[in-house]
């Protein structure tokens, strides 16, 4: 085993792992096969697995979702790709009115076991309709597990998992980590979903943070030790399972909150989580819960721009300090 | 419902007129069960123990009973909220049908789905959707998904011919005859959606079966009122997409006697048309076709009388049933039977 | 003018005011012409304004919604109808990735001042496909106004207020209020978007509810009179503008928060109010802040069923009794 | 880019050889402009000058240039994020559009679109869309408005192949042929989507073409690498449209020499194929044409002296032009100018 792995490679790596294991795994989406995908995370499953299990797609998102539902209600375990996580906009009735809703309108008779995998966030100069980060879109529906995952490792241990589970999973990952290293899996290395990670301890100011806010807060966390500010960053990992327990255990310690999310704050999934914290963490808190969000805007195309949009280090530490200092 | 003896595609013809004349009186009575229930379902609303809304099919019981007829036990059928005909007729009872549109807990789906999303998935009968047009491509899902296990399953989508104008249609055709599946879309062309005939807003005559041309694949169209060419039509349709030639598209014309959906008094069709329609019932042409085969008078009273019976008794029995444990609110979310979302 | 107005009766006269001020209204949306829509919110716009002006379409949300951005663009206020608001999944690329995004974009060079309006919430019986408050799926995308209106009066006013606005705007009518009375509007009512109402006013705690659910708050309010607690009720009316300052200004007074909403609690709109109240809020709180909200579940068909599942008067007496004891 | 006259419809046969070369000339140089400026864009996204994504137009100029110069000056265009060819053609200039490409405040957008969404609303393009097809349903809207208020004008829509598989299509050409619409879809097959031939996930051979019937409306295909048979069949199509005969649809063979987006260098295509469609350049397509019209050499030269003069200034002013002032991140939300959504 190599030493260190992409993400990139780690989505590729994990879609594998499943598909060596069980023969109902099957992959669709656009470009996934030969092309290897356009983010290459599906490179190599085409030459391994063949055509009769990797299988591109013409140009229509609402087909490529809804033939993942109708496969995955008759016995198969469906990856399907969206290219972007924008284009989910293009199959939402799929992801908000068909998937989540038909085992329990069904009264229980219907099981729906598929990954709708997309490529999330910013970051690259994609402009307003390559950039967002749609993982709040997802929160707004009951009945869809959300998984986020920050490392190649998680990548891997989560995408067993959600292939694994018997519920529907949207699978968000981030664009702005693919070209990202880490330490590779263990073999039939399974991350449980709705669990979070304490990704860096602290006694003052906890830090929570999903996908490639993880990174952010880690970086923000290491400046604020060199000003003696102690911060525990949690990676939430998913939004579906909500890992509130840790993140009040956390709060329990710190009494300050701090959270960290890409998706714009109006909408944004820092609500949901705060609102909870309000209600049952208040207690804990001593001092005011912050959300360090996108602006509501449209991404922009030019760096400079997109840059003032979207959480960065120096607007996480700011608001830190800013919040230690209450 | 009771489901009729199969069958094998291409058999109508080699059998005696006798066994033919007893295959359609089943499907007749078929009919004559789910045009009961419609009633009820209909009478039922009215006296306000269906809530909610009910679309009904009566008029077109023949598209289900008949397609339902030249299929296999295990195929997949995938229902619109016009859908009690085909759950019915795939092996639904009437009483788990009106129990569930009366919010009774014995309800095909524990009165969590409704009208609208009737469903035996026990049968194959994998659903009722109530956004036009979205279940074409979880039909063409199931049978890529039969392709993939290789049991030569076939995938059902009926719908309605609003639902030929969305995009999903357009991408469920397009990708079923890409991939070469054993998928039928059959579209019952009731000449309305809501309120506004299909012919305003439809840039072609056939709706259904004009488009077929674009994904390559053969479009029919067939008397949706006349169970026995339903039948031999989806046969057709069906023996080719699972000999592999990919999937088929059949438009049955047909009408509902009822409006689109709960007292809709569907005034908005002209007079002479609903008369025309209500002389071409399915159930007429049927027992047309019953007494050309010689069928005595007495045999479809006998087969009236016990279908009056199954429906008097379902609605006697859904009335009784229990309603739902409320706490039943807070469970079928996830595959675990619960709906916990958080820690 | 009559007495009393029903708030399907507003939806029509409010449409039908801006049709006769300005040519440029048009509506488009299926079955609303000669039929009058399905809920009857267009009926006499056909008889009054003709083909011309209110135009039938196909079943085919995109280009329904689609065609009406398109004519903004280039010099009409369109307002297209999409019958129910969960319906708005079909048409979701346009809400979430082209409305709200081309004026940004184009760095301000084209303008889209439409309206899309749709029947939105429960308690109908409708089932899970056609029984959501959906009004947070579009608080996810920067760029969309978003009203619902609670009253006859309102409806009128920020139909006329949506209609002028060059900006889109999504405008939830609430089934389970069609069939309500109020009194009816002036002529040339507009009720700027933006600006909440205090609807009652209490000096113990703040409920702020938003359309079917201002009328369960008031009804909590009154039930609560009765036992001495003293509530205020702040109708928000609109998502965006969203009008925090009332809010703050009312918890100044009783420091203490309910929020009712019909969206589920995950992903609710009440997780971004509540977030900024317990951020800039959070020296004026002297107890927990509640959401009560739908549950996490599609919404079910019986109706027993589905009162489990959305917030009741009953559900909300419940939360404020116990706040007010805190 | 100045904007060559416009020819009045169907006016091409009637005037003599001296006045249509020239005519063509100036479509030709039009062609190199926007050659040159992909040339320029590709090489300054390897040099790091421009950041995200571009997706070049090269050898699908005549296209936009056809057709172009088919419309009248306020007919309205839409386009995708391939569309810098169609900005161009528009009216946009090279400096504008490189100057967004490499975020500078003086770009067509204020660096806030970049390559995809060039939009020049002064001219009525209006605007590049990312989303495949989306833009389809929005040049029906303008065609409806046209209509609504009078004007003649048409809109047009530009897409790709992979585009005629998405539901949007489907949608946007039914109520475009049902209100009799005028508005112009069409297609720019260059055979591939992102890395896959069209042919592999689509049912019909002419993806676009093939599926007017569809919507009852006339289908064409064309060279879409001859400039003079492009304007020609936009004219035709856009006469019966002007007239009231509702939408056309035109399918352009055409092909792209660079990849797909980016640095991609498209090895997925045959090198065959490649070799095969380069000899078909639509540069010099025009320049065999001018050659019968018996235009001397030295003024295509000079035509692509002045093309290529044009482009080296406006890469030097794009590259001399600021950045754009950071705050301007929170701008244009709204129609007031601001981004605020909250008291
Ligand atoms: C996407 C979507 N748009 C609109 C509706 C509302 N609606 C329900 S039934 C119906 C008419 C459908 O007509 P058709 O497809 O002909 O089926 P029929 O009701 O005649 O069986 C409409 C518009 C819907 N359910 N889904
Ligand atoms: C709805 C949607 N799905 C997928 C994509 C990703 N994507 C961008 S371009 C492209 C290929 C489009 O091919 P075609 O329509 O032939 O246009 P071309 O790029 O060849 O000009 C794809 C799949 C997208 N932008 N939008
Ligand atoms: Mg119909
Ligand atoms: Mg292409």
């Amino acid at each position: 085993m190599a030493d260190v792995i992409t993400y990139r490679q780690a989505v590729a790596e994990g879609i594998a792992r499943e598909m060596r294991r069980d023969p109902a795994v099957v992959c669709l989406g656009e470009d996934i096969g030969a092309a290897g995908g356009v983010f290459k995370t599906t490179a190599g499953l085409y030459e391994e697995f063949g055509a009769g299990r990797v299988w591109d797609t013409p140009i229509s998102e609402q087909a490529i979702v809804g033939a993942a539902m109708g496969a995955a209600m008759t016995g198969m375990r469906p990856v399907a790709e969206i290219m972007f996580s924008d284009f989910l906009a293009c199959c939402w009735d799929y992801l908000a009115n068909e998937i989540p809703k038909v085992r329990y309108m069904t009264g229980g008779q219907v099981t729906v076991p598929l990954v709708v995998r997309t490529a999330n966030g910013g970051g690259l100069g994609f402009g307003a309709q390559h950039s967002q980060a749609t993982e709040n879109w997802a929160l707004t529906v009951p009945g869809l597990k959300i998984a986020a995952p920050a490392t190649p490792a998680d990548v891997i241990g989560m995408m067993a998992a959600a292939i694994r589970s018997d519920d529907p999973v949207v699978f968000f990952e981030h664009k702005g980590l693919f070209a990202g290293k880490g330490p590779p899996a263990p073999p039939d290395h399974v991350v449980e979903l709705g669990h979070a990670a304490v990704v860096r301890e602290g006694d003052d100011v906890t830090l929570v943070a999903l996908a490639s806010m993880v990174p952010v807060a880690l970086s923000a966390a290491e400046r604020l030790a060199e000003e003696g500010i102690d911060v525990e960053v949690v990676d939430l990992r998913c939004l579906v399972p909500l890992d509130v327990m840790t993140v009040l255990g956390s709060l329990a310690k710190t009494s300050r909150l701090v959270v960290v999310e890409e998706n714009p704050y109006q909408g944004g999934w820092g609500g949901t989580l705060v609102s909870i914290v309000a209600d049952e963490g208040f207690g804990l808190l001593d001092a005011p819960v912050r959300r360090v969000a996108a602006a509501c805007v449209p991404l922009p195309f030019a760096d400079v721009l997109e840059r003032e949009v979207v959480p960065t280090v120096d607007k996480v530490a700011a608001t830190v300090r800013d919040l230690s200092a209450y | 419902m009771t489901r009729v003896p199969q069958p094998a595609v291409g058999s109508e013809t080699g059998t005696g007129p006798g066994s033919e004349a007893a295959e359609l009186l089943a499907l007749y009575e078929e009919m004559a069960v789910i045009r009961r229930t419609e009633k009820a379902a209909h009478d039922l609303f009215l006296s306000g123990l269906v809530k909610g809304t009910t679309h009904l099919a009566a008029g077109q019981e023949a598209v289900a009973v008949g397609a339902s007829a030249a299929l296999r036990d295990d195929d997949y059928v995938f229902a619109t909220y016009r859908g009690h005909h085909h759950a019915l007729a795939r092996g639904a009872t009437p009483e788990e049908c009106l129990a569930e549109l009366m919010s009774r807990a014995s309800g095909l789906c524990g009165a969590k789905g409704g009208s609208m999303h009737l469903t035996k998935a026990s049968a194959n009968m994998l659903g009722s959707y109530a956004i036009v047009g979205a279940h074409l491509p979880l039909a063409v899902g199931a049978a890529w998904s039969a392709r993939l296990r290789g049991t030569g399953q076939l995938a059902v989508a009926f719908f309605g011919d609003g639902a030929t104008n969305i995009g999903a249609f357009h991408e469920a055709l397009n990708l079923a005859a890409v991939w070469r599946l054993p998928v039928l879309f059959v579209c019952e062309n009731n000449l309305y959606m809501e309120y506004t005939p299909i012919a305003d807003v439809t840039a072609v005559a056939d709706p259904a079966a004009d488009r077929a041309p674009a994904y390559g694949i053969p479009g029919e169209t067939v008397d949706g009122n006349d169970v026995v060419a339903v039948r031999e039509a989806v046969a057709r349709l069906a023996g080719r997409a699972r000999a592999g030639d990919g999937p088929g598209l059949l438009e049955a014309r047909t009408y509902r006697h009822y409006g689109h959906s709960r007292a809709d008094p569907a005034a908005y069709r002209p007079a002479e048309e609903v008369e025309r329609w209500l002389k071409h019932d399915p159930l007429d042409v049927a027992r047309g076709r019953l007494a050309e085969l010689g069928m005595p008078a007495e045999t479809l009273v006998a087969a009236d009388q016990r279908a009056e019976a199954v429906v008097q008794a379902a609605v006697e029995a859904a009335k009784k049933a229990p309603a739902p444990d409320p706490r039943d609110a807070l469970t079928d979310v996830w595959a675990d039977g619960g709906a916990r979302w958080r820690t």
